[in-house]
């Protein structure tokens, strides 16, 4: 199965609006560190149901564009975005189709480990992005999450699992400096009583606990030189 | 896709400038059309007021 | 009273200790963020009790430099630091006695804005640090921090009151490029039931939650292009 | 005081090299001694260990 078919079928299926709830706990506090001036321009890399974009228009009034691979998921962010400031594009994380210089920020989560070649989506984002701008980029994947490796197993698109350091080096060699890093504690999805476990996803409740409140999503920010 | 989004799209292939061609277009967004790039001259689809700019062999619906 | 009077005062009081412990609180956060790699030299400005030097030295395995411009905080974090990876020295805020890229990264909690040309300030930090290095500014007297306001009546040394906006602004004045924006909640220290309010800090439980749980502390990074 | 910071440490004022005259050593620090600024000549005390590398008008103590 091709990347765009599988999650052609993901938003046909509402995924993109599960993914969103989900995703939001963590993710708004990522969105909420970067330094967004008004009227500036950020890419949203791999847009899902598109909220990342539709939250820097509204509160940064910013400018918006969602890139992802799927042209359903676009159709399904187009449709629950009304504001202007915010756009939607059909484009792979493999060639990306903009101008040098073309953003002052940019953000992705859960999408960069999908890309085929992510050293060389590093470079090419570096080149998209001005001197200066910020590229957030937020996995719930990678090594240190070891309740998160399993995942490869349900999706036929090869995924990158990288550790810390090594995003902090592939940052590095693509030109990035990078600026921050940190794991972002999901504290508000439930978790239940330890007599009910295990669940479909987790062995016992310290484990879903360790991958919730303690390793949650994975940051890194680069900025451009 | 309003027309301000020319400013910073390129062809995905060679990043090069592209030439919109609208065919239909609503208050402020084309909604139907093509995208050419002005140096290889690969086209791509604006559909539903979407531009699709997934290289050519990306783009093509997958064989049923 | 001169700054140096003021804080050798605090120092022999053991005020130092004191902030150490309720610093750590939101400190602890903005050290985990930093990108330290072992074996690089942060510089930690304003250092009080020297909490921050011992705590990247001994998790980042990095070499720490703590700077104040009071001997007597100096002589108490000196005694208080047994690792060989730690240094103190006496200094101020307005002539940084370092060479031109001394610094891979440098942190500052609650001191910046008693620097007496804060922009000054910046640029010679600025020098200091290496290409890429970044620099951690938290503060928890702010602008948008109301309750902090009257701090200043019980100090006599001048404190700069900026914005999130301003500290923006005024990074990027300095030639930093600004990577990050954050305020970090207190989620630690312990808010007293509504009916003991008025304390002697807070007219209401709201006005402390205001103060701690969601203002907390004004985090600006900003990396050295 | 590690000798090694002396790789960092600089005159306040001009920011030139400093050199370092111990006085009194322990096994890897100097506890006593002096900075002497090697452009201006400006002295800095190495005193318990600490170097005080206040500008020279900020360093003497307050009148009482
Ligand atoms: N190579 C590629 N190019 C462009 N988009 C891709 C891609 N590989 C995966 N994607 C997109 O990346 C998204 C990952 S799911 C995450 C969506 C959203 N950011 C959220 O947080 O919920 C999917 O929408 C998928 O279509
Ligand atoms: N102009 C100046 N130069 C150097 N240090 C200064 C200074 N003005 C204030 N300081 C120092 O800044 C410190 C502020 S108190 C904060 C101390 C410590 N960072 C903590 O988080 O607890 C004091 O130790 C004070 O001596």
């Amino acid at each position: 199965m091709s990347a765009r078919e599988e999650f052609d079928a993901w938003a046909a299926d509402g995924r993109d609006r599960g993914m969103e709830e989900r995703h939001w706990h963590t993710a708004k506090h990522v969105l909420g560190r970067m330094p967004v001036e008004s009227g500036e321009r950020i890419l949203d890399l791999g847009t899902g149901s598109g909220y990342a974009a539709r939250a820097l228009a509204d509160a940064a009034d910013a400018r918006a564009c969602g890139l992802d691979g799927s042209p359903e998921m676009v159709r399904n962010a187009r449709s629950y975005a009304e504001d202007p400031r915010v756009e939607f594009l059909v484009g792979d994380f493999g060639a990306l189709p903009f101008a040098d210089s073309s953003f002052d920020h940019a953000f992705s989560m859960e999408a960069f480990y999908y890309a085929a070649s992510p050293h060389e989506t590093l470079k090419d984002l570096r080149r998209v992005l001005r001197s200066g701008a910020t590229f957030s980029c937020a996995v719930n994947y990678y090594e240190e999450n070891t309740a998160s490796h399993e995942w490869q197993d349900s999706i036929e698109i090869p995924m990158t699992r990288w550790s810390m350091d090594e995003y902090r080096a592939a940052f590095d060699e693509a030109g990035f400096h990078v600026a921050a890093q940190d794991t972002i504690p999901d504290r508000e999805i439930e978790i239940p009583p330890s007599d009910e476990f295990p669940t479909e996803g987790f062995e016992s409740r310290e484990a879903m606990v360790e991958r919730y409140r303690t390793l949650g999503t994975l940051l890194t920010v680069g900025v451009v030189p | 896709m309003k027309e301000s989004l020319m400013e910073i799209i390129r062809c995905p292939m060679d990043k090069q400038e592209l030439e919109l061609e609208p065919i239909q277009e609503s208050d402020d967004e084309v909604l139907e059309g093509r995208l050419v790039c002005t140096e290889c001259g690969e086209e791509y689809p604006i559909e539903e007021g979407i531009p699709n700019l997934l290289p050519p062999d990306m783009r093509d619906d997958p064989p049923a």
